[in-house]
């Protein structure tokens, strides 16, 4: 207790900076709606930020603001004005809310967001395309498709040197050089290679720090609840990639969390089961649906969720500064590749991360409202029974429509889940003990 | 020659028929469980009508017959969907009828029309039983309350509960949670019948609705739908007398059956002054 | 001799169980929910104490499970049906690996060990489409009475293929083909096969391991029980008091409380 | 060359036989036409709808086979797969599962979310190769036709990995030259359907098209050389039948029985029905890289659909084109359920035919739907309204 006493100034800076950081974002992309600046909409799946950046573009994530209305409970009005507008229940969520931003001139509860001036998109979701028709019919406005070819098939992953990667590099390459031009214009902005070595540098300390905060959570008790508190990390990673802001808040953010492990002081006062999550949280109940987990003892070490959307920056990619473009295009289509690799071939990502981690139970949760996330689910659960035998859990709902969010079955879902936990754990018990006589 | 005719609506729940004079006066209407030999409850059903009508049989000089069932049933000249048919029946009864609500049982379906009652677009909703009547029933029948008592039990709430779960039937676990919750059976029905004319209205939005509104279908047995549904459209709508909110189809099918009818007559005539 | 007892508060229906220290049934009771959710797990308790004939003392721990399990406010804690089924399912057939429940609105697919925890677990999530509420619509429809439906389809030959399986349209859906010329019994007969089918599908997420244990109220229908064997390529275990199998798990839940509660706690060697 | 005929049933019979063996193919479970390749000993190339370069499979001498799904209950793979989701992938996996069609190949390409999915699912439950092929998304690149030349030949060396022999570029331009010819006979039928749609109903039209996704296209070419004859000389007379577009059919394919449906009161003079097997519209040069050719093809020459993106083919302005181009009256605008680029697109589309002033209407479909209550209700309001007075 003492110990906790003298340390107010560090344990819980992460959230405290991190929600300072997204009003301060969110104030910027305010003043940029009412001075009609021009704006970059990206995505966390490749966002480029380091390069937007050097063309002082604001950026926004339409992700991020379709999130924050379910966060804070008006998802569906906006649901129901684009659907109103002609889009079916059955699409994506994010695409939905953004068009009934989009329709109501950029208002959000978290604020005004500026119309984009131009939106750069990859491939890692498909559905990032089909968003950006959307806007190139509104406004009229240029879009880039930054196409970045992932793994071709389970394990087949090629790196520098190999022929087939190079050639990859090289298309990503030509696109990035096709882009800055574009940006350039847009922004109004002469391209100046030493800034973006300067974002690049930054985005650098941002992804080897982000790196080491995910390894941290391997200490006992864990440090931070990757659904909860790792959310907000995650937006840092993503709003700030390539600023200075984003290379300090994340120097700090290793500063506490290696506190925290050297102190023992955990996210939870009795952490009783340390579960991996797959997928994209249930942002409509967000906090209840965290509750319902830690109110059992379970708290979530690690998520995929961490790394694709955060384009992979957890594999701490290190830009060659002495060739920033083609070392973008490296970074970018390795992180990206990665960001998918995390969603469609995730087994090998979950069986190290239940290593490192030490996690004893993972947590599938397909949404209705995400294909490129939810399709596969129940087939890579099956791979990763088959390959270890570690309890899961599997429940589905969305991220942002409330209709098929029923917290009655998920509670029932997930107290059966405890209960196997519990019993898995007395079993363990009395194997010691008869081992013990 | 006689300008009776007929108009037969086999839906899924009841098969309602109308025999329609040239004066477009209702002379006679019946209504039957469909069950399912539709071909003999139509017939039934038609008999009826033309019994109440005063007539023969044979005096019914065209028949068309329209609803879920129209392609089971022998009876009919010609048959036409249960949209074509309502928007003639709505404009006939309202004839500034622009935009059509019919929720049934089963099916929601909107339609928007042009001056001359044709429909020119239309939606009906998926094939999940989220937001029709049987949402409500059910919600109903699982709290214990029959049909004639949703309307006085809802009249006596002021908040309606949020009800917002898709399927019809996982409602009832949500019911049984806002029950536990405490909320009150009557606020639980008022939410349930919300979110169906929610639902409704946004079908009614996909159609690009413009007034006047008027509303069919058996779903109107619940006093309350209609009023709920001018409170979310902030305006007025038409809802047909007592229980022609059940015969509007028929009716509408018995019209154009009267609009064939001088076709044919108009044709009779050309044809010849044509060879004249 | 000390009783424990388990309620199991469902969508519908509410079923009560009483064992005695064998773990052997000596009361069952079963009312419908409704509204008042906490009297119905009331009423049921009683009619079953009444049953065994036995003064609600004698019954020293009570486990409340199901959707209204918190609702159990004279029960001493709650377990989830789907622990429940599980632990009911081993106790009626110890060499139980896989549990098919299938009830109002949910079908559920345990995976257990042979201690009777489970392993693994799934469930319809989108919505109720397939589970055994359709079978009561299709029923009403046709009126035939729920009991007699199983025998029924079973006599058909060549199943339709039912696509439609929403509770609310199996009227239209049943209806529209029979009014299309299929033989009731052929349609039936297809209903059921699409239930199975996604039940099986449901097993598969699990994985199916032998033997297989169908429980829920719909286990008493015998064309479910052939078209789930089918289904699953195994010979389905039922028992007579399958629809009792949730309230009874709870009940052995409650009786290792009330056993625990005796036996001296072992001193570690 | 095709080690054997694999679908003989149609020969030396009239027109209306031909067509009834054609759908009886089309609907068989068992894929008999793929089965006598394997029993003859040839190998067969999985591909996932839409994009796929079917000739250089077939230079290997293996069968191009689409995978597109089919009229089965997906029992196994429902299990592998959450609840949101189209029913093609679904039953894709199940035709694999169940061992109704066996492969020694399969590739899928990026055309959606769950297309992508697939091809790593599949490869967790096969054996045999599965892969990605990452067709190029930023087609408005100057370097598109590079890279993308560059991932055929990738895919090249795949093919030649499995078929256990070379393939030359002289064996790309005899290939290139199979599908000339069948692209060229598949114009034809739908210039017949165009211009004299009496002749040829819309579900006839589709089953001619779709058996050349099951057997060798020299079969299928054998086939159309045939029967395209015949339908012109066929005792039909015309109707009075709404002309109508069909859109939407680009990926998961309706049932036959819904065509049919749509038949009863409407001629489809265009649509975009089994695209992913007529989507490069002109002639393939046989000079030349064959593989730059057919990379070329994919850039300049293809079908647009609501998974190709490519900012000088605006979609909703190319159905109008289509629409004009083929002289109909109204407009079919359909989505499989859950198929996330068919149900964004229908937006933009309904938007632009509203703009246009041409009457359509919104439906959505699922290839194993039984009853069609919903869609004849749709149809047949629709035709009502625009005929009667």
């Amino acid at each position: 207790m003492r110990q906790a006493a003298g340390t107010t100034g560090i344990v819980g800076r992460g959230n405290d900076d991190g929600a300072r950081l997204f009003r301060q974002w969110f104030h910027e992309l305010a003043e940029a709606a009412e001075a009609n600046r021009p704006a970059a909409y990206v995505f966390v799946m490749g966002s480029l930020g380091e390069l937007m950046r050097t063309f002082d573009l604001p950026v926004v994530f339409p992700e991020i603001n379709s999130l924050q209305t379910a966060v804070r409970r008006v998802a569906h009005e906006y649901l129901n004005e684009a659907e109103d507008y002609g889009y079916s229940p059955d699409i994506c969520g994010y695409v939905k809310a953004d068009v009934a931003t989009q329709l109501r001139g950029g208002q959000l509860p978290m604020g005004r967001i500026p119309k984009p001036s131009i939106a750069v998109y990859t491939n890692a979701c498909n559905t990032y395309i089909k968003w950006a028709e959307i806007w190139e019919r509104m406004y009229k406005i240029p879009t880039f498709t930054l196409d970045v070819p992932g793994t071709r098939a389970e394990g087949g992953q090629t790196w520098p040197g190999n022929p087939d990667f190079e050639r990859d590099r090289r298309y990503v390459e030509a696109q990035l050089r096709e882009l800055i031009p574009v940006l350039a214009k847009v922004s109004g902005v002469p391209f100046d290679v030493d800034r973006l070595r300067e974002a690049m540098g930054h985005a650098n300390v941002l992804g080897h720090a982000w790196k080491r905060v995910l390894e941290l959570n391997g200490s006992r008790p864990s440090v931070f609840n990757a659904l909860t508190d790792g959310t907000i990390y995650l937006g840092v990673a993503n709003g700030f990639r390539g600023a200075s802001e984003g290379a300090a808040y994340f120097t700090d953010l290793v500063e506490e969390m290696e506190y925290k492990s050297a102190h023992g002081i955990g996210t939870l006062t009795d952490e009783r089961s340390r579960l991996l999550f797959v997928g994209v949280p249930c942002y409509p109940i967000f906090r209840r649906f965290s509750e319902m987990f830690t109110e059992l003892g379970g708290t979530f070490v690690g998520s995929t969720y961490l790394h694709f959307a955060s384009g992979g920056a957890n594999l701490g990619y290190e830009y060659d500064l002495a060739r920033p473009i083609e070392s973008l295009a490296e970074g970018v289509l390795i992180g990206v590749r990665d960001a998918m690799d995390n969603m469609f071939h995730q087994t090998p990502v979950l069986l190290k991360m239940i290593d490192t981690l030490a996690a004893d139970g993972v947590v599938y949760h397909p949404i209705k409202s995400c294909r490129t996330v939810s399709t596969g689910l129940a087939d890579s659960r099956r791979a990763l029974l088959a390959a270890r035998d570690v309890p899961s859990l599997f429940i589905e709902s969305d991220m942002m429509d409330r209709r098929v969010v029923s917290e009655a079955q998920l509670k029932n879902r997930i107290d059966a889940f405890f209960e196997g936990l519990a019993s898995r754990r007395a079993q363990a018990a009395s194997r010691l003990t008869a081992q013990g006589d | 020659m006689s300008a009776w005719t007929a108009g037969i609506d086999v839906g899924s729940t009841y098969t309602k028929a109308v025999v329609l004079g040239p004066d477009r006066v209702i002379a006679g209407r019946a209504m039957r469980p469909t069950g399912f030999q539709l071909s003999k409850v139509a017939e039934e059903a038609l008999a009826a009508a033309v019994r109440e009508a005063g007539i023969a049989p044979q005096d019914v000089a065209y028949t068309v017959a329209t609803g879920y069932g129209r392609h089971q049933v022998a009876v009919g000249d010609v048959k036409v969907t249960d949209l074509t048919a309502a928007a003639r029946g709505a404009t006939l009864l309202f004839p500034n009828t622009r935009t059509i609500l019919d929720v049934g049982g089963q099916t929601m379906k909107a339609s928007r029309l042009d001056g001359a009652a044709k429909v020119r677009s239309f939606r009906l909703n998926d094939k999940c039983a989220a937001g029709t009547g049987a949402f409500v029933e059910k919600t109903a029948r699982y709290m214990g309350y029959t049909t004639e008592e949703i309307g006085p039990l809802v009249a006596t709430s002021k908040t309606p509960t949020n009800i917002s779960g898709v399927c019809a039937v996982f409602a009832e676990s949500e019911v049984i949670n806002h029950l536990s919750q405490g909320s009150s059976p009557a606020d639980i029905m008022h939410g349930a019948i919300a979110s169906l004319v929610g639902r409704s209205v946004q079908l009614m939005k996909r159609v690009g609705m413009e007034p006047e509104f008027t509303l069919i279908g058996g779903i109107l047995r619940f006093e309350r739908m209609a009023q709920v549904v001018r409170e979310q459209l902030g305006t007025e709508v038409n809802v047909p007398a007592g229980d022609l909110v059940q015969f509007t189809a028929a009716l509408g099918a018995a019209w154009l059956g009267q609009l064939r009818l001088r076709r044919l007559a108009q044709d009779a005539a050309a044809a010849p002054a044509a060879s004249a | 001799m000390a009783y424990a007892a388990g309620v199991d508060v469902g969508s519908t229906q509410t079923k009560a169980v009483i064992v005695d220290e064998r773990g052997t049934i000596v009361a069952r009771a079963l009312t419908m929910t409704g509204a008042h959710v906490t009297r119905a797990a009331e009423e049921a308790f009683a009619e079953a104490l009444r049953a065994g004939d036995l003064e609600e003392e004698e019954v020293e721990y009570v486990v409340g499970t199901g959707y209204g399990r918190y609702k159990v406010t004279f029960g001493n804690t709650q377990v989830t049906e789907i622990s429940c089924h599980g632990r009911g399912a081993v106790h009626m057939f110890p060499r139980t690996r896989t549990v098919v429940d299938m009830g109002g609105q949910d079908t559920k697919a345990i995976r257990v060990l042979p201690t009777g925890e489970i392993q693994d677990f799934c469930m319809n999530d989108k919505c109720a489409a397939g589970t055994g509420r359709f079978l009561g619509a299709a029923a009403r429809a046709l009126d035939i009475p729920l009991e007699a439906l199983g025998a029924t389809a079973l006599r058909g030959e060549k199943a339709v293929r039912i696509s439609t399986t929403c509770t609310v349209f199996a009227e239209s859906e049943v209806l529209g083909w029979l009014g299309r010329g299929k033989k009731i019994e052929d349609v039936l007969l297809g209903v059921h096969e699409s239930i199975a089918g996604r039940s099986a599908g449901l097993a598969r997420r699990v994985g199916i391991e032998e033997e297989v244990t169908f429980t829920g109220g719909v286990a008493l229908n015998v064309a479910m029980i052939a078209t789930l064997s089918r289904a699953l390529g195994v010979v389905v275990n039922v028992s007579e008091d399958s629809h009792y199998m949730g309230a009874l798990g709870a009940a052995l839940f409650a009786l290792d409380h009330v056993l625990a509660a005796r036996t001296p706690v072992r001193q570690p060697a | 060359m095709t080690p054997v005929t694999t679908f003989p049933d149609w020969q030396g019979r009239p027109v209306d036989e031909v067509l009834k063996r054609c759908a009886e193919l089309l609907e068989d479970e068992r894929y008999p036409s793929v089965a006598r390749w394997r029993e003859a000993g040839g190998k067969v190339a999985g591909h996932f709808q839409v994009y796929f370069p079917e000739e250089i499979a077939h230079a290997a001498g293996m069968l191009p086979f689409k995978v597109r799904g089919g009229p089965v209950e997906a029992m196994q793979a429902d299990s592998r797969f959450g609840s949101y989701l189209c029913s093609i992938v679904k039953t894709s996996l199940e035709l694999a599962l169940s061992r109704r069609v066996v492969l020694d190949l399969f590739v899928t390409h990026p055309i959606c979310d769950a297309a992508r999915n697939l091809g790593a699912v599949w490869g967790r439950n096969f054996p045999y190769p599965c892969e990605i092929l990452y067709l190029p998304q930023n087609a408005n690149s100057a370097h598109a036709a590079a890279y993308l030349r560059d991932e055929y030949d990738r895919l090249r060396r795949t093919v030649e990995r499995v078929a256990g022999r070379a393939v030359t570029d002289d064996d790309l331009r005899r290939s290139i030259a199979v599908f000339n010819e069948n692209r060229a006979l598949l114009r034809e039928l739908y210039a017949l359907k165009r211009e004299t749609p009496w002749l040829v109903r819309a579900d006839e039209a589709y089953v001619l098209v779709a058996v050349g996704g099951l057997i060798p296209r020299e079969e299928h070419n054998a086939l159309l050389r045939t029967v395209l004859p015949l339908l012109r000389a066929r005792p039909a007379k015309r109707l009075d039948k709404v002309r109508v577009v069909f859109e939407g059919g680009f990926c998961e394919q309706p049932p036959l029985d819904l065509l049919r449906a749509i038949g009863r009161s409407c001629d489809v003079v265009d649509d975009d029905l089994l695209i992913g097997l007529r989507w490069i519209l002109e002639d393939v040069p046989l000079g030349g890289d064959p593989l730059a050719a057919l990379a070329h093809a994919y850039l300049e020459h293809s079908s647009y659909s609501p998974v190709q993106h490519d900012l000088r083919k605006p979609k909703e302005e190319m159905l109008l084109r289509r629409f004009r181009a083929s002289g109909a009256q109204a407009a079919i605008v359909t989505a499989a359920k859950m198929c996330e680029p068919g149900l964004e697109e229908q937006v933009a589309y309904a938007r632009a035919l509203e703009g246009a002033g041409v009457p359509f209407f919104v439906s959505e479909f699922e290839e194993n739907m039984t009853s069609f209550e919903q869609l004849e209700v749709q149809l047949e309001t629709f035709v009502e309204n625009l005929l009667f007075e």
